[in-house]
């Protein structure tokens, strides 16, 4: 199912420019999403990878608009079903590098099984979730990420819902690239989305959105200038974990809990907080990373976990050829069958 | 053993026996499920069919995994239809039925003929089993069997004497050779060879010498005891049917459509990727293709239906054949996203295996039930094509038109099984890969003519298919997906004129195919009184009932419908050409809604939902009433 | 605002202009979907019906929630049809379009009258803006609208020199008031007064005086400019319509279900349990019904779909009035769960606003394309009623004889609307709950006779409903679910015979829902040339268009049909009354299969599948042809 | 909605017996599932609640066949779907005791999202989940349970899925109350049944059972009376983690990883081991021990998490009194409009 003749364009000539398809875009002034258009644009002409091989592959949502706008092959497909329409075409096609695109609804409402199946087989695909806290395309109703008590046209006096939590999800789910950016940050979210495209194995990488028209300012707390460096820390292997304007605050493990102590006041060195383990092979670290939430705690962006393990395409492809080593008869003898006779 | 002794040492004076040739003879052996009765109808089947006999049979399991032992629940039966002339059907009545226990007993004779052959394990009539089935009384004493003939066998206890003795045999593997004591027994009844059994029973327990001998040696006193014993007066044989010479082997629907999809893979050159959940009685092609990987099929477990229709998607995106198999419940559950393969126009197999519904319904009984679900079950307009194998070696054939269909034309097919078709066994004339026409496959690349010109996924071909561009393809990169597209541009579009012409060109590429399909043909006259218009698996009844009326001199003949989405172009013809249509359904007429509002003709629906196929006797029945009426008008 | 002053000076030497009288007139306001089209046609649609004229309103939003500025996309548009006589569509043709910018002219122009009134604000089309919209030239200079009579207004200038004056107005601010000048223009031009805009200016306002100050001077200012500019020559107006006395005020269709699911429950003595997934267009009912939560009304937004109808199915088990909504992509969805509810036999009601399918198709689109899949699109034989509102105001009634029908027949009701009855907007006259009579609702409770007899939730009344038993209910503990039951006891049951009665009855029940129907009437003559048969919301575009040629003198009626299934019982005889049918539908003719199945009578299908509902013409054209046929005949 | 004629009836009368339904129980024999309906069977008759008021829902599988032998009301449903069903008959009908038996295929493939939202509203429904890391009653085929390398009807060469674990993936759900027990542990089950049902909002509880025909001895390591104190052990509140034949093993702490030491031969003290806190706001703690999985670790049994948060149906009802409350007009009213006229 290759096409190798296609397979040899040098990638060094690719720019964001060859991504564009051309076609109007069609989101709301100011929304969100524009930035990670563009930083994905940005990414994508140095993987590497010659652009027919990518292929995105989304849900509904106004997130879900985005194969419409990238000039790689795409696939706008039904509501929540992304994931398995991505497993179908990794599984089928190896050669391909396959994205989902995905909102907090159509991954985590509708679409939350798939997400997670499609995560704990760990199958070769970047999974990109932007989570606007909202239903954006339906105009304004609140989703599974949505802040308790948030008023929305579904939810007037509040809504009652807790929300869940996207990355703890996904350690759940046993993911095996796990991590977070947010929509303003172009330099991380471009490092970030190179990690997981570099990732074998599935990626699966929350960004922070906002949505002008039903959101607006959810994420305003990370993106202020003011606020960001209080709210937000980056995550970096095997660093240290500290934040503040002057980097003055660090990370504490307490027992299993986080505290947060401003070390230089205190008399600590860096070497006292805690380090951070994309690799730890126990989702444990990652796990009490993904509880740390504003605004009792600043949040971690970065990658929060990053470890190998066999994708499900491979697994699946090392059986194929198993069974085809294993081939001792043409298929017309397996028509024929075990017991058969001839009549004259 | 002792009593087996004696039988044998008594040759000399063995009964005398006649011998009886019968035309054609249907059996059935029942027992708790945990008999082995499935194992013994197989082996009886298989040394019929080297006998030369035409065969169909039909197993019934329970519809628990393992019922509690002795109860009705938990009755598993096997019957078998063999003939020495062509026959459809597994048949209708019993003329010999073997009851294991009084669960089975109670649970089968209802469809034994009067006065057929009834034999019971005598042992296992206790008062605790007989009890457990809700017999007040032993009807083995009651006299309540006298319309039958009644042959109460010491099965358990044969069989006992003839294994217990071997080294090794646990008193759990002595009763489980009971099972073949009785294929002994009625393998003398019908005069059937033992050899292909033994060689059977050698190959599979190769390593475990005591169960080969215990199975041996019981099958053989089962036979003995047929042939010495006193109240088996009669051995019956059926002669060799003259069948289309050719090599044959037995099978099953599931079998012939995990083949045809094998086959379907190797004629296109590509690989097919089967995605499914499973779900009763669609969960053996999974089975049975995950054992072809070798063949080219990629097979994959999904989480739910719609993941395994999303799959499916996917990989036909990717350019591989993308199957899935399901029943009743998981097709409502991938409506949705067969729409996306009806808007995106990408070529998809779904394969459904009707069971009795409504909802969860009875799962392990065929239904055809789900024909206007198929045809309707979906938002918006979305035709596809939709075919109904006639028998378990259809299902071969048709798989293979399927994917043909699918690719050629751009578009989901779903082909209706249903549970009797899959997993009744009938011979089956293998056919050579060799004769098979290819499927063939374009996956256009970029010419250098079309240059800088923007490629258009939605332009059309002469069967008004569009382009099968796969990923991977420099210079065509291109975006399908759900909204209403551009006519040539694919682009979305919400143009009002645009999405009538794409609802209609959607439309007119399904009723396109009409000119692939091959003319409907009739059984019989081509004109006259009756036509039974049959689909799917009731065609076999509907074709013996017809024929069987036939040779009375009736005016009768019967047409199957095989393609049903569009429907061949001189049905309507055919139609008009008879003064009654019956159309026999197992639903509430479904067919006969589709044929009564696109043809003018009025049918008589014949409808049976009952979670069991027609019996070619109910078909005759109506036949004649219809032929009774025109005689009254 | 000098020239706004100036010509108010001027008010002596003001134009003379002529005043005249018409029946019925269409607008349509369009413009950016940030200009407030949709307030202004509201506010002038409020007008319309203080004056009492007989209204029928239809916006039209763009898909997208908020396409580029100024881009073809992102119009915004509001169509009024406002008439002395009495209507049912919101109009085919503009007598009248205001266009606030190139775009908005170049999507709205096509439906303009040849010679009809065109308003185009001259400042809003500059370049930029023109090429946003794709035109080469000025259409307002280039006369390329000779057909047309174009009225280029300073709009933009003439507002801003109303409102910027007032203090803390922003540039922001005084671009959003445009909207009230070109609304002052038109109600000068249809006679309309301002005072109710101007109420509801103050009260909508209230804290913020600037704007309630910028807003009237605006509207005046359009107003007065209309009286005084040179151009429009003539004032016209629309007389009073006759309409049956009573309390009125307007509604759209989405309004009417939720109120009319609210009166259910008041009715019923119930709390309504809405459970549903946002979906275009059905999300608005959702936004409605949470909102009256303080009548007994509890929501609950579902996870997704199948969630949604679960949540209901629960809430019925328990004893509320489970009701949801989605459309078409949801419906597909459901599918499962709503054969569960089927054959566990529980009431809930199912709203299924149609939207343009296949697949994702053009979600905000009005199409009857789902009928079908709403009658057969679940596994099995699985039969349910299907209701369809013809207009705003019937949701209202339909929706409660739904949740009526539901509870008496203990089935899943489904009622079919469209996007196009959701965002219509009709005059009603509001019912009296006093009048309406109440739901009965019968929980049986253990009788002290039936003793230890256990309790058998199968047992059917005369209606062939099982009793409705609710979890609680001490003594009659019983077990519910989607396997076939036995017909009285409700166990799990795979006894074939029981299978095919359950089957009936299930069947049976619905089917005898008939006796309930009011009798189909005809519109005009009981038999004829011509009956046009709709069903749903293509009852005004057909009922206009019959009454239109029946006027002329034509054999024409018209019947529309708000029972789908079953169908009314005196319908046959009504069908066999005229010599063609003519069945105009939204789609390709899916009541028509089913019309042709049941009857013998041969219709004639006329369909549009265009997103958009009929016109009226376009019904009269194919009415015409008939009739000219038959005379040829 | 209430019955409240009904409620009257003292619960202390009642005995498993009453819970008889009198059907014919279905599975085969010796199935755990046996096991599980004894022991429900013991808790409902003592927790006070009249036998009317238990409403048992399922979905489809062997396990889901449940309700018919409980003489409660109940619904045997479809495939997955019990959450959703629950969850409506809870909402509408908060006065019941609503319970969900699933399976892992039922309750973990298909139904996955349904579970999870259920478990992140906090819906109080009580869900029990029959783990068998099989299909039963489809006869067979591997699940999101079923261990990798498993050969089962689907996987003749060896599943390639990379199993779920259900307690991880419950806390990444954000359930209140998990826990976990073993169908041959009576004592035990009866315990974690009646505080599951005593917890007011939702409870998880994985039932390890086997799956005689199809997946026989999957829990043996659990179960056998000589494996059994090695690889198992039973969590309780504030008291330390240690098992062996002698208590003689502890869980410590090491950083976020845990450690297994004996203790005694080390000359640790009991007070040194990691002691467990099933009330710990955070679900660091338990998603830790979740972690711990035969062989590598003894696996934990009991109730890994059990904390309070308002239960969505509770929020439900707080809402629909305020508006109702808030009702100022009648519904006539409503119906009026805000504009409307006469026509005479
Ligand atoms: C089956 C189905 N149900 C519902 C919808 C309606 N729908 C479209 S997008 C959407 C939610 C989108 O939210 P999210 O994924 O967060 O995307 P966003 O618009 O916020 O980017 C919904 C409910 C649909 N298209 N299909
Ligand atoms: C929609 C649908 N898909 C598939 C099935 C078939 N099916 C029934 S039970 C089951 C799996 C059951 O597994 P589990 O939940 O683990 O239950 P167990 O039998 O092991 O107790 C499947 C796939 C079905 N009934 N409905
Ligand atoms: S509604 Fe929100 S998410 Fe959607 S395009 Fe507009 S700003 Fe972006
Ligand atoms: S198949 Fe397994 S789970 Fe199902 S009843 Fe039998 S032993 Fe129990
Ligand atoms: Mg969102
Ligand atoms: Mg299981």
């Amino acid at each position: 199912m290759t096409n190798e003749e296609n397979t040899l364009t040098p990638s060094s000539v690719l720019s964001p420019k060859d991504f564009d398809s051309g076609f109007d875009v069609r989101w709301c002034p100011g929304c969100g999403d524009y930035a990670i258009l563009a930083n994905l644009k940005r990414v994508l002409p140095t993987l590497g990878i010659p652009k027919e091989k990518f292929v995105v592959v989304s849900g509904i949502g106004c997130s879900s608009r985005f194969p419409y706008y990238l000039d790689t092959y795409g696939m706008h497909t039904i509501h929540g079903r992304a994931p398995t329409i991505a497993t179908g075409l990794k599984c089928s096609r190896p050669d391909l590098s396959v994205w989902v695109v995905t909102g907090d609804g159509d991954g985590l409402s509708i679409g939350g099984n798939h997400l997670m199946h499609a995560i704990r087989r760990n199958v070769d695909i970047k999974i990109l979730l932007f989570n606007n806290q909202i239903y954006g395309l339906t105009k304004g109703q609140y989703s599974p990420t949505t802040k308790q008590s948030k008023r929305t046209k579904s939810s007037p006096t509040g809504s009652i819902d807790y929300p869940v939590n996207p990355i703890s999800w996904a350690l759940g789910a046993e993911a095996t690239f796990i991590a977070r950016t947010i929509f303003q940050y172009p330099d991380h979210m471009q490092q970030v989305l190179r990690r997981a495209a570099e990732h074998r194995g599935v990626s699966f990488v929350e960004i922070y959105q906002n949505c002008v028209i039903f959101n607006d300012g959810a994420f305003r707390y990370a993106t202020d200038k003011e606020m960001r460096y209080d709210n937000i820390f980056e995550l970096e292997h095997g660093n240290p974990m500290k934040f503040g304007r002057d980097q003055e605050k660090g990370i504490f493990l307490h027992g299993l809990t986080p505290k947060v102590i401003n070390y230089k006041q205190a008399g600590f060195d860096e070497t006292d907080l805690l380090h951070h383990d994309e690799n730890a092979q126990e989702s444990t670290l990652a796990f009490f990373l993904s509880r740390m939430r504003y605004p009792e705690f600043p949040e971690p962006i970065g990658i929060f976990r990053a470890i190998q393990k066999p994708t499900y395409n491979d697994l699946l492809d090392n059986q194929m050829e198993e069974a085809k080593q294993a081939v001792t008869k043409p298929l017309q003898e397996i028509i024929n069958g075990e017991e058969n006779w001839t009549v004259t | 053993m002792e009593e087996v002794q004696k039988l044998k040492k008594e040759d000399k004076n063995r009964p005398r026996k006649s011998k009886q040739t019968v035309e054609r003879v249907v059996i059935r052996l029942a027992g708790d499920s945990g008999d082995g009765m499935q194992l013994a109808g197989l082996k009886f089947t298989s040394a019929s069919v080297m006998l030369g006999n035409d065969v169909s049979t039909f197993p019934d399991y329970p519809a628990e995994i393992r019922a509690p032992q002795g109860t009705l629940a938990g009755v598993s039966g096997f019957q078998i239809h063999f003939s020495s002339t062509e026959i459809y059907t597994p048949g209708d009545r019993l003329d010999t039925l073997v009851a294991m226990n009084p669960a089975a007993l109670k649970v089968n004779i209802v469809d034994l003929k009067p006065n057929g052959i009834l034999i019971c394990d005598k042992d296992s009539f206790t008062p605790r089993t007989l009890a457990k089935a809700g017999y007040a009384s032993n009807p083995l004493e009651d006299n309540s069997l006298h319309n039958y003939r009644l042959f109460s066998v010491n099965i358990t206890k044969l069989n006992k004497e003839t294994v217990s003795k071997i080294k090794g045999m646990t008193g759990k593997q002595i009763n489980l050779t009971r099972n073949f004591f009785a294929l002994g027994l009625i393998s003398w009844l019908y005069d059937r060879p033992l050899h292909t059994t033994i060689k059977w029973i050698k190959s599979k327990f190769k390593n475990r010498p005591n169960i080969v001998e215990a199975n041996t040696n019981t099958l053989k006193a089962g036979y003995y005891f047929g042939e010495t014993n006193e109240f088996l007066a009669i051995q019956y044989s059926v002669p060799k049917a003259t069948m289309e010479p050719g090599l044959y082997r037995y099978i099953s629907g599931t079998q012939a459509l995990a083949l045809g999809l094998a086959t379907a893979a190797h004629l296109a050159k590509k690989e097919l990727f089967f995605g499914a959940y499973p779900i009763t009685p669609a969960s053996d092609i999974l089975h049975e293709l995950v054992r072809l990987r070798g063949y080219g099929i990629k097979t994959f477990q999904a989480e739910d239906e719609i993941a395994a229709i999303g799959s499916i998607i996917g990989a036909a995106f990717g350019g591989s054949i993308g199957v899935t198999g399901t029943s009743g419940p998981g097709l409502a559950l991938m409506s949705e996203a067969l729409g996306l393969a009806v808007i995106t126009e990408l070529p998809i197999v779904l394969i459904n295996v009707q069971r009795a519904g409504p909802s969860t319904g009875m799962p392990t009984k065929p239904e055809q039930s789900d024909l206007l679900q198929v045809l309707f079950g979906r938002n918006g307009e979305s035709p596809l094509p939709v075919l109904a194998p006639q028998s378990p070696g259809d299902c071969f054939d048709l798989s293979i038109e399927a994917v043909r269909m699918a690719i050629k034309y751009m578009t989901p097919v779903v082909l209706l099984s249903d549970a009797y078709l899959a997993n009744n066994i009938d011979p089956w004339k293998i056919p050579n890969l060799d004769n098979k026409s290819p499927i063939e496959v374009f996956h256009p690349k970029k010419s250098v003519e079309s240059g800088n010109d923007r490629f258009t996924p939605y332009t059309r071909n002469e069967h008004l298919s569009r382009p099968y561009v796969l990923p991977g393809t420099k210079g065509l990169e291109h975006r399908i997906g759900g909204l209403e597209k551009e006519k040539i541009t694919g682009d979305v579009s919400y143009d009002p004129l645009n999405h009538e012409e794409m609802v209609n060109l959607r439309e007119q590429k399904i009723a396109g195919i009409v000119k692939d399909l091959p003319l409907q043909e009739i059984n019989g006259p081509t004109e006259g009184d009756v036509l039974v218009l049959s689909w799917g698996s009731t065609h076999g009844a509907a074709h013996t009932a017809s024929e069987n009326l036939r040779k009375e001199g009736l005016s009768v003949a019967n047409t199957n419908l095989r393609f049903i989405n569009p429907l061949p172009s001189n049905l309507g013809d055919i139609l008009g050409s008879f003064t009654r249509i019956l159309l026999p359904e197992m639903n509430k007429g479904q067919l006969h809604l589709i044929i009564q509002a696109r043809y003018s003709v009025r049918a008589k629906s014949m409808t049976k939902v009952q979670g069991k196929p027609f019996h070619v006797d109910e078909i005759e029945k109506e036949i004649r009433k219809l032929i009774a009426g025109i005689n009254h008008d």
